[in-house]
């Protein structure tokens, strides 16, 4: 499970959020919500990894994450604004790389029926540049299909997507947390998922930071 | 003692353009430093001051 | 661990750095004006007439003194550099973007002070010579690592990748001297050899030694100074800022 | 190891889907050299004297002009997080990004370098040497440009910022490839000047995907 305790970050000289604690055990999802300029996405990289905490603690399975981080790593999906989608390559190179980035290189049979069921079939070989803004959100979506991951971060997952898409997002991370996957995400809209969930609210008002030494 | 007299010790024995020079803008040089440094440091008082001042009467 | 080593680094908080910067600089600073009359004082009264250059020959004086300085300044800021990758002390970013003005000026002085000695003496502002070269590349690094961390607007972020900029500068500028060396020994004919000095009398490396000491005392007052403007620019919402005495006015 | 050839094959992968900027980068440098002999005159004997150097300098700013781009689109598009949270180690990427763009930009310079040579006369011999301190020297420009990409991503002005950083460290790579072809054509070995390439090459390979990885992850905080 992750847990984390008195988390706070900065951004320049001001105090972004601080003294956020929460934890996620499997089968569980948490939204993050806030205004924007809370700090959702923000937090989501620090429990990512991808940028310091100012303060707190971040445990992983009951160990710190900075001492377990590559095992975190192996574990951990993270899906953030900017998809990681290169527009001059295919829907399925696209996938193939960062399936072979993330340490898990997929078979090509695996990746097309990942890409069909995420409603890209015969789209597989297009450009990502032809491609809608929605379909390419379909195809960094098509990630998760693949993960073995437990841990999904997933930073506003259900933006540039229509409603048959939502309710095929909302289907996937189901799957996910049925099979005691663990779920952090941050969206605007309510959302109704399996499993039990949790949301967290991210409003303190931006006080500038004191004492600092 | 090296000179005789004052012009003969600016006079530098032929090279005093060089030697002048060189001493010149290395004493030119570490005083703009210096009074850029020391207007660095007055310039970020004042503004803190005035700013502090401003929350200081918020506040009251 | 944490806990130890923030006592060790006491003075590495900038809070209470600000204040000891302040008592120790006008010291520096006083050590600097002696040194520098005693200096010029052999300088120009002590030392003899070279027997071959004349009186040209006492640029030598702040030449060679401003060369030391801005090789040596730029091992202190790499140095800083090391401790704040290390150990994410904040100082010491400031104290690297403190010295560099002061390392950039001293090789610029020692380019200029190079040419005014190279053309009475040889009869060209600038000869290709391996250790005028060095100091030419030198004052690019220095160039490059200001204009890097004046470019990023976050001063942390800023330190940081002036701290990997002075790193590995300093890991170059052996291989940069060594290479010029070898460009220029394989130029021989092209260029005339700077490297000949004048044998030194005693008095002349004495006025050399005291002039560097005086340059060093400088730096360190400058650098003290400037720390202190950077500190208070940087921690300007911190409250120990709004405590000073000096900002109650 | 999977990761790391998985980023080479996309970057070469992505190279060819654009192959224009490798063939501007080849046009540039085969344009700057053309144009010495017109700016200086067509002796032969003169442009064999500033052959090496026209060469390596041309090179050297042919291999600078796609450094701007190393980083910057995965850092854009998000790759670069994606990259930073692999359980491959970040430097090992950083190397697999740092051989793509020698790939598509150095080693292209080494092939098309011996053509050019023939503009300014160099014997055979000659041409061999520059073709080998190329080899051994264009891949030290992609590795010290790998940090300067890295530390200028994202910075206002980066492009004129990242030629003022990295030129002063090419100096030596600059001083040891051309230095090789003049010592053959005065007559002395070039084996020390190419040995010394070499060892600036595996020192670049030890250090810069170290350095490179730790600016990148400054720029991704």
């Amino acid at each position: 499970m992750l847990r984390a305790h008195g988390l706070a970050c900065d951004r320049g000289d001001r105090r972004l959020f601080s003294a956020v604690d929460l934890s996620v055990s499997p089968g569980e999802w948490l939204q993050v919500e806030g205004a924007n300029g809370a700090g959702k996405t923000s937090l989501l990289r620090i429990l990512a990894g991808l940028a310091p905490v100012a303060e707190g603690l971040i445990e992983w399975e009951g160990r710190p994450v900075a001492e377990v981080r590559d095992d975190y790593h192996a574990r951990l999906l993270y899906l953030g604004h900017a998809p990681a989608i290169k527009e001059d390559l295919s829907a399925l190179e696209n996938l193939h790389t960062t399936a072979a980035v993330a340490g898990r290189p997929l078979d090509e049979a695996t990746a097309m029926a990942a890409l069909r069921r995420i409603g890209l079939k015969g789209r597989e070989d297009l450009p990502a540049r032809v491609l809608s803004q929605g379909q390419k959100r379909r195809v960094a979506l098509a990630r998760l299909l693949c993960s073995q991951a437990r841990l999904w971060i997933l930073d506003e997952p259900f933006v540039a997507l229509d409603v048959a898409a939502v309710a095929q997002l909302c289907s996937i991370l189901d799957d996910h947390l049925s099979r005691g996957g663990m779920l952090i995400f941050t969206s605007h809209q309510a959302v109704q998922l399996a499993g039990t969930g949790a949301s967290l609210r991210l409003g303190t008002p931006p006080a500038p930071r004191e004492g600092a030494a | 003692m090296n000179w005789g007299s004052a012009s003969e010790f600016f006079a530098m024995g032929g090279y005093g353009f060089y030697v002048w020079g060189s001493f010149g803008v290395t004493a030119a040089a570490l005083l703009i430093e210096a009074l850029l440094a020391r207007k660095r440091l007055s310039d970020t008082r004042r503004l803190l001051r005035r700013e502090l001042a401003a929350d200081r009467d918020n506040q009251d | 661990m944490s806990q130890r080593l923030i006592n060790w680094f006491k003075f590495a908080s900038p809070a209470s750095f600000y204040p000891l910067a302040g008592t120790l600089w006008p010291w520096f600073a006083g050590l600097a004006s002696v040194l520098c009359a005693v200096g010029l004082w052999i300088s120009f009264f002590v030392a003899p007439t070279d027997f071959q250059q004349g009186e040209g020959y006492r640029i030598i004086f702040i030449h060679v003194p401003a060369s030391w300085m801005s090789m040596f300044i730029y091992c202190v800021m790499a140095f800083w550099a090391a401790i704040g990758i290390t150990f994410n002390t904040r100082l010491s970013g400031m104290m690297s973007s403190a010295l560099a003005p002061t390392g950039a000026l001293f090789a610029f002085l020692s380019l200029w002070t190079g040419a005014l000695w190279g053309k009475p003496m040889w009869g060209a502002w600038w000869v290709w010579d391996a250790r005028l070269t060095s100091e030419l590349i030198l004052f690019f690094l220095y160039i490059g690592y200001i204009a890097l961390t004046s470019a990023i607007d976050d001063p942390r972020r800023a330190d940081k990748a002036g701290a990997i900029v002075a790193l590995v500068g300093v890991i170059n500028v052996p291989i940069i001297y060594f290479s010029v060396k070898w460009w220029n020994t394989l130029h021989q004919g092209a260029s005339v050899s700077m490297t000949k000095a004048p044998t030194m009398a005693t008095t002349m490396l004495w006025g050399m030694l005291i002039m560097a000491l005086a340059f060093w005392m400088y730096s360190i007052a400058i650098a003290l100074y400037r720390v202190r403007a950077i500190i208070l620019e940087r921690e300007r919402h911190a409250t120990w800022v709004a405590e000073l005495p000096e900002m109650q006015r | 190891m999977n990761a790391f050839l998985a980023i080479v094959r996309r970057d070469l992968l992505l190279a060819a889907r654009r192959k224009s900027e490798v063939f501007t980068a080849l046009f540039f440098f085969m344009i700057v050299v053309s144009l010495f002999p017109l700016g200086i005159g067509p002796e032969s004997a003169t442009l064999r004297r500033i052959a090496p150097g026209v060469l390596w300098v041309a090179a050297l700013l042919a291999a600078m002009l796609s450094l701007n781009r190393l980083f910057a689109a995965d850092h854009q598009d998000g790759t670069l997080e994606q990259m930073s949270l692999s359980p491959t180690p970040l430097a090992l990427l950083v190397s697999g990004k740092v051989l793509a763009h020698w790939l598509t930009a150095g080693l292209p310079l080494v092939l098309l370098a011996p053509v050019l040579g023939l503009q300014f006369d160099l014997s055979a011999r000659s041409l061999g040497i520059l073709m080998i301190s190329l080899l051994l020297g264009t891949p030290v420009l992609s590795l010290i440009g790998a940090i300067g990409a890295a530390l200028t991503l994202g910075v206002r002005g980066g492009g004129v910022l990242l030629s003022l950083l990295v030129l002063p460290l090419y100096i030596p790579a600059l001083i040891f490839g051309a230095g090789a072809v003049e010592a053959d054509l005065a007559g002395l070995g070039a084996g020390g000047h190419l040995s010394l390439l070499g060892a600036l090459l595996a020192l670049g390979m030890f250090f810069a995907p170290w350095a490179a990885t730790a600016a990148l992850r400054i720029a991704l905080e």
